[in-house]
């Protein structure tokens, strides 16, 4: 990952936001916010899903291993979801979801969770720029390069080994890189 | 008292915080309609609601509705050149019912007013003579400051200087200049202060430190003047604790309200009748003197139309035994202003030279209609007014004017 | 991952100018050439219209020229054209679910202003599909039968228009209606505009083909209160409240109600507005559709008598049941009549609930309510309607006639502190009214107004046919409506108003004030958009589903909407919209079955451990343990693709077509991936 | 799914014409692993034959220099336990790694980090501080702590230096397979070694496990019903357990649905819930967010005062859920925790 940090041309940070909208109301009310062309924050990146009960807990925390400074999501009104009730299935996973991130260290108002109804296309511009204007307090997340940071410990061993190692043989590179991604089981 | 049974609960907010992202206080005309307010005015349908619903439309070259697209047309030198703004008692009719919610009262009239002011060397002596007082002594009335807290002497119950209490008070009790300097007004203060002691309140007030809050000066024509005495103010503020401020002047109370979040000042801010509603359960057991009177009420705009404080007096008049609360043709919403609002205070020579009728006298005949024993109002300045009006507007039946919380004070016997 | 295992992915992207919808804000050729830097794509091109026909050949030309298996576009909302897209997809030769469509529109270029920040979001998200893409598998659309019958929702004119057209098209239609009798709004009207034809002998007929239709079920007095099921079947649940009047024997004689022991009519009267009386046995108005009597429970002695403390009800024996008496051997009064709950099974649904005229009691400052002389534009219709509670002739509540007459426009409309709305109907009936009180009176008539919005075939020719009788037209919108301090006995008012095309203030002294109140949604449509899942606009009107290109649809498939459930209309508008509903529900049910997006879950059943967490999850119970095997089957029939139970799944073991799990994560990676700078 | 399933297409490496080298090693874990090597029991003898154990810390004296004398993948297969938390355990599974041809994360902490992995919630100074200060049964007046030099009778000896971060094995070397658990059974392990020694190794990259949750070997799996709905969350010495009933049935956390099988539910067997040893199955990125996913999804109620209060009954979701599988979830690590 060579810049994880999401810099504009001009240099500045600006936050990252991953939506995840349920296709029925909150997507929906994305549109309609289009469509009324109300003006709203551009950093959100809207992820369509069938409804908010879709939204698996890995996929936020991917996010923000990712780099995303704050993930969003948008669901129907109780009582509302296209799907019965997938929406409290989501909410049920959001509130221990908002405290295992706590706990893992990432401030939990980087992690939102609304009710947005497919007419309610100025609650998304509102709730994107609150969303925004909350990240931008809280600065950059980052965890891309906070995995480089750590890692560097490593690097510095792993050259020190190939150093007093090499006397013993030539290095063999293809087995010093660890492995980054996630190995496949059978 | 249960915090969710109480239907007043909801009254205490900041207005002021949300409404001064509606303008700020560097708004100019020129600027206006760059700020969000000011596009509001853009959306003006022309409707003339608010002309119709002008207390003194009839006398206006410039009704309301055309001073928007004059402002919009780029012609509002000719308004500003005639005095037809100074007819405006800022009393938030046209406002209140303004199908595009533009800020007719508080936003858009200042800003012409104090251009017609520069612009008109002329002013009626009785309000200029006002403004400087202001200026001099911090009351229009140009008595003494150091005469301000005088009338505590007399409240019968302690009344603590903020200075002398050394920690926070929960209530500062701003007292304003009618009600510190005018006999009648004093009644008033007299009343506060009853009522704050038999409820236990924990209050203090300023005592001659205190200057007029200056809302005549914004909603008129003085903004220089009415920043004077804000910085003032909110100086003194800054030297004390206190959670939330409550005044009986209506007046005070709009300009805490609206202006002064502008200047910086976050503690919340009631009127004594919303706080008294607020405080109705406690209040209701010591209401024990039955009054046996036929009350009507009268709206004061900066309570009413200002923020919708319609039923808070009303309940604190029904809650006093033996009272018969009866409504006159205009109430609430439609309320007919007194004519004190927005300098109207010291233009009544004006008014009569100009041949216009006083607006005193309309609302007095309403209530005189009803057949009511005592027309309750809810600001200092509607008592002297209407007092006067009854002197001329003949009735049968004697009629007096009383604040409510006087009638408050007067059932706790 | 890709199907055609051998061959390597192939991607065709294309970004859309939406003619400068996207291009004005998006730099469309930069994401273009940015998208032809990343893995797999062959193709990368940028097209003013890509949803024309010559944008969707390029599409298909490249699929075959250029060998693309997968192909991605960036344009408007997928809701929009994704299914133009996959056609096209398809049309070249590719599955069609080898498609991925980017939203660089409405979450774009629509609702940004900076173009730079606009450009690399469009490009972060076209990556997103792109490596999204990949993953793709091809899938099939599942083709459901669609049950003919239709369930309409509302008998005013759209219900009743929407019902006959399906009907003389051999379609078995299912028409509820709240109300004792059908007609809705439209019956109470006296005369309508442009025509001023007789509102009631224009709807009497369909009304009277309504009550009927072979294929028509008429349920009056009944009320929706299930629905289940999705498009092409659902089950719907009809509550049937009790009349206490036997529907099949009564043949609305009203000896009944000729013969009640109440000998005058008491009551007030709802059609009439409150303005009439009538008896607690009574027929709704002469026209009722159907011709059936009803037994208000509240009021008839009978109930009264027979009301046990605890609320239950006996037939009483202490009252005289004359209009049992009367009925005689036709036997169709019963007191014991309970509710009934049916269930039905349709194919599709329309819409056609209405309007509630606004309450001017949230204009005070009109005085409705508080002066008897202040009427409703509605209650005029029953004042001036022959078959009304004066029978025609205008006089107002203390029985004379006003001489002078004010009609207010705009109330509870163009209001931000009411309703935002122009109700659109306002204008026009309230020049139809005043031209009905001037051939009912001598009166002088006043229309205050703002703008005189007479839009539409035949209204401004119409506007102006009636401006030349006489009336007086004031360019202002009332302020306030108060007694005439002068003269507080006749109970006459004063009209003020700004006229503002001559700068002065009015007051115009009055002895009737005509509100025009305006059209709003009805107070239950919250509870009946919840019931049919539907959306509503913030106005709390039936949201449409695309307000050019639906606008009859709703989100949810197999429901149409008709008439002023979905905003206001007039009668000649709601009428075709009523067509108009009919005709989509047709052309589904002609189609014979409905496609669905495959978008199902599906258990894989070697890794599924069997340990039930996801059971419970599925509201539409599609997920069952299968006790042989001992692992979990979703049955696709009932899937209706939320992913709850995939998102759930703790080891991973139920995928989601169109939406699996490397899906998601490519997109997560691809929107969050550094763009160049 | 039997193990044997678990390897169907085995390409046929070439013949092994000499007596195979073996190593094991163990790094950061608590030893139960290399019993487990014991607990083969007779079968060990047999491995013994076969093989040519070249490195065996904990049973043979080898020395490192011994290792690194040998030439590059000259040892057939290591299997290394424990989690990677020293410089000089990363610098063994380098070495080792050079030298061997296959590389075998042996036990939770080699694959997933394991119980050394929950260290990743604090900093190395806290852990430091907490063991040589602050803990309860610490006496250590003078703060002493251990220095990685010291100066002693002329000689400096070295200590390993603490990294920041605990890895597991497959973060700091390329990981051939894994053989799961804490520790792996004698069955797992029998599989692994017979698998590698007999030449029928399954793709790179796997994990020795049937890629099959663990209620599917569970013995209370009938147990569970179908309409699972969470009013509270117990843990299990907080209530009477009956012996034959599904963990999550009496509202006690249970990883099995979320785990791989191949343990044949030993914890079950002994009265205890899944705490998730053998990490999650291969289409799952995060053990831990899966399980929670999965549990949250069925608490039953549906309001936020409600759904909050059930989930109280889950006090330390990170140890609950991550605990073997914290360093290897999609996190690491408390991301706001400092390196030094």
């Amino acid at each position: 990952m060579s810049d994880s940090t999401n810099k504009t041309p001009d240099g500045k940070w600006t936050p990252r936001i991953v939506a995840f909208f349920c296709n029925w109301c909150t997507y929906t009310a994305a549109d309609l916010a289009g469509v009324s062309r109300m003006k709203y924050a551009s950093n959100i990146r809207v992820i369509r899903l069938m409804c908010s009960g879709r939204v698996d807990p890995q996929f936020v925390v991917d996010a923000f291993a990712k780099g995303a400074d704050g993930v969003l999501i948008g669901g129907c009104h109780p009582n509302d979801c296209h799907y019965v009730e997938g929406n409290y299935k989501c909410l049920r996973r959001y509130q221990m979801l908002k405290r295992m991130i706590a706990d893992m260290g990432i401030e939990p108002d980087r992690l939102r969770l609304e009710w947005i109804s497919a007419a309610e296309g100025e609650k998304v511009r509102r709730v994107v720029n609150e969303m925004v204007e909350t990240v931008k307090q809280l600065g950059p997340l980052n965890i891309p390069c906070k995995f480089e940071e750590w890692d560097k410990e490593m690097e510095a061993l792993a050259g020190h080994v190939a150093h007093s190692q090499s006397a013993a043989g030539a290095a063999c590179p293809d087995h010093a890189k660890p492995q980054t991604a996630q190995t496949a089981h059978v | 008292m249960s915090k969710t049974a109480n239907p007043f609960e909801e009254r205490i907010t900041m207005a002021g915080v949300a409404e001064a992202a509606v303008v700020d206080r560097t708004t100019t005309l020129q600027t206006l309609l760059d700020t969000p307010a000011g596009r509001r005015m853009l959306t003006c349908i022309q409707c003339g609601t608010c002309a119709g619903t002008c207390p003194y439309g009839d006398y206006m070259e410039f009704s309301p509705r055309l001073v928007i697209n004059m402002l919009r047309r780029g012609f509002i030198d000719e308004v500003i050149k005639s005095d037809s703004l100074l007819r405006c008692v800022a009393c938030y009719a046209c406002t209140a019912k303004c199908p595009r919610n533009i800020r007719l009262t508080d936003v858009l009239l200042p800003l012409v007013k104090e251009q017609v002011l520069m612009n008109n060397t002329q002013m009626p002596a009785e309000f200029q003579k006002s403004l400087e007082n202001m200026h001099r002594y911090g009351n229009p009335m140009g008595e003494s400051p150091r005469k301000r807290a005088a009338w505590t002497a007399t409240a019968g119950v302690k009344v603590p200087l903020i200075a002398e209490v050394k920690c926070e008070v929960d209530v500062l009790w701003f007292v304003e200049c009618y009600t510190s300097f005018y006999a009648r007004g004093q009644e008033n203060s007299r009343a506060t202060a009853k009522l704050f002691a038999a409820l236990g309140v924990d209050f203090a007030i300023l005592g001659n430190d205190e200057k007029c809050a200056g809302e005549c000066g914004q909603m008129t024509w003085e903004s220089g003047l009415f920043e004077s005495l804000a910085e003032y103010n909110m100086k003194l503020f800054g030297k004390y604790k206190f959670r939330r401020i409550v005044t009986g002047d209506a007046h005070a109370f709009n300009a805490f309200r609206f202006r002064y979040p502008m200047y910086g000042l976050t503690q919340p801010v009631e009127h004594t009748t919303q706080f008294f509603a607020r405080h109705l359960e406690q209040l209701k057991p010591k209401l024990k003197k039955p009054l046996n009177l036929v009350v009507t009420y009268h709206d004061p705009c900066c309570l009413g139309r200002a923020v919708g404080a319609y039923e808070e007096p009303r309940a604190l008049l029904q809650a006093i035994p033996g009272v018969k609360l009866v409504e006159m043709v205009h109430n609430r919403v439609n309320s007919v202003c007194c004519g004190g609002g927005g300098g109207g205070m010291w233009l009544d020579t004006y008014y009569k030279q100009k041949g216009m009728d006083r607006l005193s006298e309309r609302r007095v005949k309403e209530a005189i209609a009803v057949g009511a024993d005592v027309l309750a109002v809810a600001c200092p300045y509607e008592v002297s007014r209407f007092e006067d009006a009854l002197k001329v507007v003949p009735h049968d039946k004697p009629m007096v004017v009383r604040d409510v919380v006087e009638l408050l004070a007067e059932s706790i016997g | 991952m890709e199907t055609r295992k051998n061959e390597p992915v192939r991607i065709g992207f294309y970004v859309c100018h939406c003619g400068v919808n996207i291009a004005h804000m998006v730099d469309v050729e930069a994401v273009a050439k940015y998208v032809a830097t990343l893995p797999n794509v062959v193709v990368s091109r940028n097209y003013k219209y890509m949803c024309s026909d010559p944008g969707q050949e390029m599409i298909q030309t490249d699929i075959r020229e250029q060998r693309l298996n997968r192909v991605v576009v960036a344009a408007c909302s997928p809701l929009l054209h994704e299914h133009t897209f996959r056609g096209a997809t398809e049309a070249g030769g590719l599955n069609p679910f080898y498609f991925q469509m980017v939203n660089i529109r409405e979450h774009d270029s629509w609702v940004h202003t900076d173009r730079l920040e606009a450009t690399r979001k469009a490009m972060a998200l076209a990556r997103a599909a792109i490596q999204r893409v990949p993953h793709h598998k091809p899938l099939e659309v599942k083709k459901v039968p669609i049950n003919p019958d239709v369930l309409i929702v509302g008998a005013g004119i759209a219900g009743i228009h929407a019902a006959i057209t399906m009907a003389n098209a051999g379609k078995k239609v299912c028409l509820v209606e709240k109300e004792p009798s059908i007609g809705g709004h439209m019956a109470m009207f006296d005369k309508t505009f442009p025509t001023l034809d007789c509102a009631m002998c224009v709807l009497s007929p369909k009304m009277a083909t309504v009550g009927s239709h072979p294929n028509i079920t008429l349920w009056t007095y009944s009320e929706v209160v299930k629905v289940d099921g999705y498009v092409g079947n659902f089950k719907v649940t009809v509550r049937r409240k009790p009349r206490y009047i036997i529907e099949d024997l009564c043949t609305g004689c009203q000896e009944c109600v000729a013969n009640c022991v109440y000998k005058e009519p008491k009551f007030p009267d709802a059609f009439n507005l409150g303005l009439g009386k009538r008896k607690p046995v009574y027929m709704p108005f002469a026209q009722a559709i159907p011709s059936i009597a009803i037994i208000d429970p509240e009021v008839c002695l009978n109930f009264k008598r027979g009301k046990n403390p605890d609320g239950s009800y006996t037939v009483s024996d202490k009252c005289k049941k004359l209009c049992v008496v009367a009925c005689g051997d036709r036997k169709a009064i019963d007191f014991t009549q309970k509710a009934v709950d049916k269930e039905i099974t349709v194919g599709t649904i329309i819409m056609a609930t209405g309007f509630k005229t606004f309450d001017p009691h949230r204009t005070p400052y009109y005085g409705y309510g508080v002066y008897p002389n202040v009427y409703t534009a509605l209650e005029l219709e029953r004042v001036i309607n022959a078959s009304g509670p004066t029978e025609g002739h205008l006089v107002m509540r203390n029985g004379k006639e006003p001489k002078r007459v004010a009609i207010v426009h705009c109330v509870g409309s163009r209001d931000e502190n009411t309703n935002r709305w122009c109700s659109r109907v306002c204008c026009l009936y309230s020049l139809k009214l005043a031209h009905l009180i001037l051939e009912h009176t001598d009166a002088e008539v006043y229309n205050f107004y703002i703008d005189m919005r007479t839009p539409g075939k035949s209204m401004e020719e119409f506007y102006n046919r009636v401006a030349e009788e006489g009336m007086h037209l004031v360019r202002g919108r009332v302020a306030d409506v108060y007694p005439d301090p002068n003269d507080t006995a006749s109970g006459r008012l004063i009209v003020q108003a700004e006229d503002t095309l001559t700068n002065r203030i009015l007051k115009i002294p009055v002895d009737m004030v005509v509100l025009s109140v305006g059209l709003e949604p009805r107070p239950e449509a919250e509870d009946l958009r919840r019931l049919f899942n539907l959306s509503c606009s913030s106005e709390g009107w039936f949201l449409e589903r695309h307000p050019k290109l639906a606008p009859v649809s709703t989100f949810t498939d197999g429901i149409f909407l008709a008439g002023c459930c979905q905003g206001p209309k007039d009668i000649p508008d709601s009428v075709a919209q009523a067509g108009a509903a009919a005709a989509e529900a047709f052309s589904l049910i002609d189609k014979g079955y409905v496609e669905q997006e495959p978008n199902t879950a599906f258990v894989l059943a070697e890794e599924c451990s069997g340990c039930k967490s996801c059971i419970p999850l599925c509201p539409y119970t599609a997920i069952s343990f299968n006790e042989e095997t001992k692992k979990a089957v979703i049955n696709e029939a009932l899937c209706k693709g939320c992913g709850t139970c995939v998102a759930a799944c703790p080891s991973g073991s139920i995928v989601q077509n169109l939406f699996e799990d490397q899906e998601i994560f490519s997109e997560i990676d691809g929107v969050l991936a550094p763009l160049p700078q | 799914m039997p193990l044997a399933l678990i390897t169907p297409n085995l390409k046929p490496l070439k013949p092994l014409m000499f007596k195979p080298k073996v190593a094991f090693y163990w790094c950061a874990s608590c030893g139960g692993c290399e019993e487990t090597v014991v607990d083969l029991a007779e079968d060990i003898l047999g491995v013994v034959e076969k093989v040519d154990i070249v490195l065996w810390p904990v049973a043979m004296d080898f020395k490192y220099k011994d290792v690194e004398a040998m030439p590059d993948k000259s040892i057939l297969a290591t299997l290394l336990n424990g989690a990677i938390r020293s410089t000089e355990q990363e610098e063994m599974a380098r070495l080792l790694r050079r030298k061997s041809q296959y590389m075998i994360a042996y036990g939770a902490c080699a694959h997933l980090g394991g119980i050394p992995g929950l260290a990743n919630q604090f900093t190395r100074e806290h852990i430091l501080k907490f063991n040589y200060e602050d803990g309860p049964a610490m006496a250590n007046e003078k703060k002493t702590r251990p220095q990685l030099v010291t100066e002693e009778n002329g000689r400096t000896p070295r200590l390993p230096a603490l990294t920041n971060v605990v890895r597991s094995l497959d973060q700091v070397v390329e990981v051939d397979y894994y053989v799961p658990g804490c520790p792996p059974t004698p069955k797992i392990t029998r599989a692994a070694v017979t698998a590698l020694l007999e030449n029928r190794l399954p793709p790179k990259g796997s994990v020795i496990a049937p890629d099959i949750a663990l209620c599917d070997e569970c013995p209370r799996k009938a147990t569970k019903p179908a309409n699972i709905s969470f009013r509270e969350f117990k843990r299990p010495h907080q209530a009477l357990m009956d012996p034959q009933k599904c963990f999550l049935a009496q509202g006690v956390v249970c990883m099995g649905p979320s785990t791989l099988s191949g343990c044949e539910a030993a914890c079950i067997s002994g009265g205890m819930p899944c705490t998730g040893c053998f990490g999650p199955t291969s289409r799952v990125r995060d053990q831990g967010l899966k399980i929670m996913s999965s549990l949250c999804s069925n608490l039953e109620p549906k309001d936020e005062q409600g759904i909050s209060a059930v989930l109280q009954g889950i006090p330390d979701p990170i140890g609950t859920f991550y605990r073997y599988g914290l360093a290897r979830s999609l996190l690491r690590r408390k991301v706001n925790l400092p390196t030094d």
